[in-house]
């Protein structure tokens, strides 16, 4: 005898897929109309009040104001030579952050010295607030290395491809911190579309469990290539933390002064021994996914234009302006130093060496290991085969 | 197929082209076939391979899945026992281990463990393979990984009609096919025939007979073997070059007959030597050849050593010159 | 210029795995104390009031409650047998379902036959209510074949060993009963380990984002072998679900009404439309993780003793006894039935024969495979070289 | 260390609680090893391998992880990054895959991809192999799929010295160190010097001198080698047995020497032949030897099948009778 279900027969569904169209609007509420939005500048540069985080940047000075100015508007220069020097074929590639400067620079400048930075491969503002110089950067995009410069050398990571495998790391790297009974804390950097990753969640699961001192850092720009954030969720991604346990807040992140103050709040948790912490800044990758994308497939130029108002940048100068913080000696000297920095990256990325051949072989091993050692000598043996055909 | 047809049926396209013809025509053939992964919808896939396909057949048969490859393998295996033919698309050789486990451990047991009670006719298609300057873990050639696993079937078509007809048999096999395909020969064009016959999918085929010696290879390096074999005539030596096609099953008889008739192999490939397709041919081969191999069976392949960053891929990859110093030391023997 | 952060330097953090240990209780809410679990029969076998679900049982007859109970009592009892048979040497290996019979039955009973059921290795409970024969689930650990049955022959897929695969498997074939627009659902099995893996969370994540009919139920049994949920999670494990965008629950997983009505809850919304369900069942392992463990290495025996008190099976024995739903001959009927089930489960297993040693070369492709041939045919050869020595 | 030593400070004990003291040892010496997976804690592993060490170091050095393996060795890779040298524990072979993105994608690659300036101390410790009547994924031998992977190192110790003296060399290594226990020698016992000094955590050695044929093996197979070798004596058969130890870098100098001497060689594994460690043996020992050789390289391992329930393993693993049937057959040439 069985118990009958009594769940009686409804109509059809349609396809599973459709179901989730209308939830468009849901998940790409414009920052500003939600009321779960962290917001410290509107899009007009006022600034608006917030009991819970002002006093994170209550003792920010215009000087201070001036300075995350000038690294929004470098990383923006930066980025963009970096772009030209894609399509003269000096890199292969370049992923833009064109219109996420507020995110990194905000969450960048948050960190302490003694903090591990553990980005994707678009943190080129996260890497400038670290002081890696822009550059090295551009070693992997230009395909003479996979990632050059020294992770200790800054405490930042290398730029990880794999999608959302340096979650994990970070995990990991803040459970050593804790065990070390050291003060520092780690931030994680991530995409909305990373956020599907099974080991993105499992860097939730561990980190809470461990209690360990990392702040997830989610840029959701809106897009992972063509996908919209729809395809990874139909909630919020910032309400993923709580879960798992711990605080997840969303924030403009198009608002430097937000950025840096949500930032500031997860790792003072972070310090104080009270675990993770998601941040998710809600933004806009403005243009295309690399220098390899052609977004007309597949989204409209109207959401672009939209999202063109909230601009990062402009969004701080109409507030320095409107404080009065600055003067035009500082508009004009920061476009120099722009102009400057371009010169030298591209000075810097076409004397960029190619490298030696026997590159394949080094670092395999940190001990070494036979069959590199076989093969190394086996291409040393052909290459000379060549030269003295050629030379002798 | 490697040779072409000009029957009126025939036409010419890129490679990537042939594949996007093939799986059409499976979608419009077969309303269980759904193709499925990152992108693969209104861009079309990163190579377009999939381009115009969600815009025909709709959301619900062409799916743009979630970032996250143990999903897509994992939800494909779940259609499947539904009754649906999955095609899905790895975006990137790099990018397939997330969903190695669900491959390796589910995908690839799930006849056996039900005794022949479900079949798991999912195609995952890889494009793989180096020499496009790309970035880290956009240019491996991970088949090994695959065809040490019992329960896949794993295959690389080399032209524009192998693709074309090899994915239609990929997709009708109720055995989960690793389908890797020639990223750098996308662009490729060939004669595509829509109506010939085609040979088995896993049979190779002899691409340019030869009596000195063979060369064996599989997608992207067989045009560089009829390079070489070109090149080699010039010098007089006669090269046969067979088109593996498939990596596994292996198709040792074909080996086997054209090494007895030239005595000498060299297997060349993208992936690394070491635990490499070359070594369980060389291993298979010169077992069943002992007494005819007048030469070691050489081996023509990737160094061990992580894929290099695109200025030194040249290096890395068998090219030209790699390939004709091999045969030069097989014939020197 | 950099903006220097505000967060002051704290006293230093104790090693991160420490933090968690005060949890303990949190995690470890006992049924009936908890008010967000749902419960509808009290340990003493009480029936309580519940707003929200009463309606999911209100149409269940004395007689099905038999049928319930009939189903936990002949559950344990096959479960008991094969035990035994494990320790006899009949199997390889056993994992026991006791005390979790009420969260099997209670929501193995909630499915219709055109459901779908995908279990993990220990639904030896669901396979009853599917109608296996419980032989065939002593195959795998006899080690006579991998999980014989015939999962399409009862919608119930085959045991999955690596844990939380399974969730993903359901999720696909979830999706695809909604592209046929069909009102069936699909149930996944996992535990409170399991939750862990990002498998699960995957399948939190495209169940979500595709909307597909399916309900995942996590029996929580308080153990992963030898770690405690604490090992897993810091909040209860049904708030996982609210995070992907739907709803969990916590229900009493040792009260097999609540079992019952929560999961004909969970399906009705399946089956309406409404997307996946999170189901958490508050249960405890009773006894060993398998045959092979030893639980005294890492638990206490006062834990195990306080769960028995809430044991599935007395509960609604005291509630039949004490609503008057049955007569001595009941339960003495009920013994017989499960000494025989007994008596035929250990006959099946005993007569159970040894697979052909060919079976190794079936079925690892359905279109065949030229090595397996190869491979088949030198085995062959190899068996015949020594049937001719012997035999010749 | 094949050869055993019977110092004072020489001790009888199991495989496994050789492992357990080599930890023990690693733990005492350097503040940074930690040992980490799932039920390593308190039940001391489901082999009891980390027996005690919890109790003994704390829960800050042996760490109970959550269920998920690709956590695991993902934190494993960020601890390493901090300065720590985790010792991993994966449960049973068939459950690495889950891990294999992070092994394959961070692990192996991370050395290389920092141009040397990261290092990557980290153990994973693998119990393989079948034999113990286990149900499915308890048995499988997966090493071919590590060994193909450029910066990961794999080793397999056959016997109680060798475990504990290389597991002291893998937690020392400054690369990933890939380490797979012998499952089925765990209560296998042996002598255990622990102040010997070890040979090369990646040199070969050899069991057994011998001179009519080598036998290559390592792990759970170097027993039953022996055994044949022992068998084949009373025969009259001189065998050589080839202790591998390391499957990459695989010793072929060591391998090389030996087959000149008895210009036969058996390679045996439990894995499938197909793609296995002996294809690669094969196909360079048969380029470095091919003069030598006076039969090809055969191989005897598992079937190209899903490692088969219980109660056929027996046929599916290696035996005595295969061994000596391959013996035989490279004798006959
Ligand atoms: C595991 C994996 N799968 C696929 C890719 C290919 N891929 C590169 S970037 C990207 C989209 C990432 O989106 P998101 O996480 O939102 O980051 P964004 O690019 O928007 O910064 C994809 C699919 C990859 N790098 N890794
Ligand atoms: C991927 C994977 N890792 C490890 C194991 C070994 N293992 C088997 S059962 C188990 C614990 C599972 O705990 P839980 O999910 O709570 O289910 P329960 O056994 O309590 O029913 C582990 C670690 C496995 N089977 N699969
Ligand atoms: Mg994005
Ligand atoms: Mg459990």
């Amino acid at each position: 005898m069985t118990v009958e279900s009594t769940a009686a027969r409804k109509p059809r569904r349609s396809a599973g897929t459709k179901s989730t169209a209308g939830k468009r609007t849901t998940a790409r509420n414009a920052p500003g109309t939600d009321p779960e939005l962290v917001q410290l500048l509107t899009p007009e540069g006022q600034r608006v009040k917030n009991a819970e985080y002002d006093k994170y940047v209550a003792g920010v000075t215009p000087e201070e104001l001036r300075g995350l100015y000038r690294d929004m508007v470098l990383t923006r220069r930066f980025d963009a030579e970096a772009t030209s020097l894609q399509r003269q074929g000096e890199l292969g590639l370049w992923a833009s952050l064109l219109g996420q400067e507020a995110a990194q620079i905000g969450s960048g400048r948050a960190l302490r010295d003694d903090d591990y930075v553990f980005p994707t491969y678009r943190e080129h503002g996260v890497a400038w607030c670290r002081g890696v110089d822009p550059t090295n950067l551009l070693g992997m995009f230009r395909g003479v290395n996979n990632g050059g410069w020294d992770p200790n050398g800054n405490n930042f990571h290398l730029y990880t491809i794999v999608i959302g495998s340096q979650t994990l790391h970070a995990t990991g790297y803040a459970m050593g911190i804790a065990k070390d009974g050291a003060d520092s804390a780690v931030i994680a950097y991530f995409g909305d579309g990373a956020s599907s990753q099974g080991d993105v969640a499992e860097s939730f699961t561990f980190s809470a469990v461990y209690n360990a001192p990392v702040v997830f850092f989610c840029q959701n720009n809106q897009w992972a290539i063509s996908e919209p954030t729809e395809r990874q969720t139909r909630v919020p991604l910032y309400q993923r933390a709580q879960g798992f346990g711990f605080p997840g807040v969303r924030v403009d992140g198009n608002d430097v002064l937000a950025c840096l103050a949500v930032t500031r709040w997860a790792l003072e948790r972070a310090r104080n021994g009270e675990g993770p912490t998601l941040v998710e800044a809600y933004t806009y990758r403005m243009g295309a996914h690399t220098t390899s994308d052609d977004p007309t497939k597949y989204r409209a130029d109207e959401e672009r234009e939209a999202w063109e108002a909230k601009d990062p940048i402009l969004r701080l100068r109409r507030h320095l302006e409107t404080s009065n913080h600055t003067d035009d000696g500082f508009f004009a000297e920061l476009e120099d130093e722009s102009e400057a920095l371009g010169r030298r990256v591209r000075e810097a990325v076409r004397a960029m060496p190619d490298p030696d051949h026997f590159a394949i072989f080094e670092n395999v091993y940190a001990d070494g290991h036979a069959l590199v050692d076989e093969e190394r000598a086996q291409f040393a043996a052909y290459q000379a085969s060549f030269a003295d055909e050629g030379g002798n | 197929m490697a040779e072409t047809f000009k029957a009126e049926t025939s036409t010419s396209m890129a490679l990537a082209k042939a594949i996007n013809e093939s799986l059409r025509r499976a979608l419009e053939t077969d309303p269980k076939v759904l193709v499925m992964g990152e992108d693969v919808g209104k861009l079309g896939g990163v190579f377009r391979v999939t381009d115009g396909l969600q815009k025909d057949f709709g959301e619900s048969r062409v799916i743009d899945t979630p970032l996250a490859e143990s999903g897509i393998v994992g939800t494909a295996i779940g259609l499947a026992l539904r009754g649906y033919r999955p095609v899905v698309e790895i975006q990137f050789d790099g990018f397939v281990f997330p969903a190695y486990d669900q491959i390796v451990t589910q995908l690839a047991k799930m006849h056996a463990r039900s005794l022949g009670k479900v079949k798991m006719p999912v195609v995952v298609r890889i494009p793989y393979g180096g020499g496009i300057g790309a970035v880290e873990h956009h240019s491996e050639s991970p088949e090994s990984l695959f065809a040490h696993v019992a329960g896949l079937k794993v295959v690389s078509p080399s032209n524009a009609s192998d693709a074309y007809w090899m994915m239609q048999q990929a997709i009708q096999s109720d055995d989960p096919v690793i389908f890797f395909e020639p990223k750098r020969r996308y662009w490729d064009k060939g004669e595509v025939n829509t109506e010939a016959i085609p040979g088995e999918l896993h049979k190779a085929q002899v691409a340019r007979e030869g009596t000195d010696l063979t060369l064996a290879a599989y997608g992207p390096m067989v045009k560089l073997c009829l390079e070489a074999a070109n090149a080699a005539a010039e010098e007089g030596k006669s090269l046969e070059v067979l088109d593996l096609r498939s990596v596994s099953p292996l198709d040792f008889d074909s080996i086997q007959a054209s090494v007895e008739k030239t005595r000498r192999l060299v297997v060349v490939h993208e992936a690394p030597v070491f635990f490499g397709s070359g070594a369980e041919i060389a291993a298979r081969i010169t077992e069943r050849c002992f007494y005819h191999l007048e030469a070691p069976v050489l081996r023509v392949g990737g160094y061990h050593a992580p894929y290099p960053p695109a200025r030194l891929e040249e290096e890395y990859l068998p090219g030209l010159d790699r390939v004709l110093d091999a045969v030069d030391r097989a014939l020197a023997y």
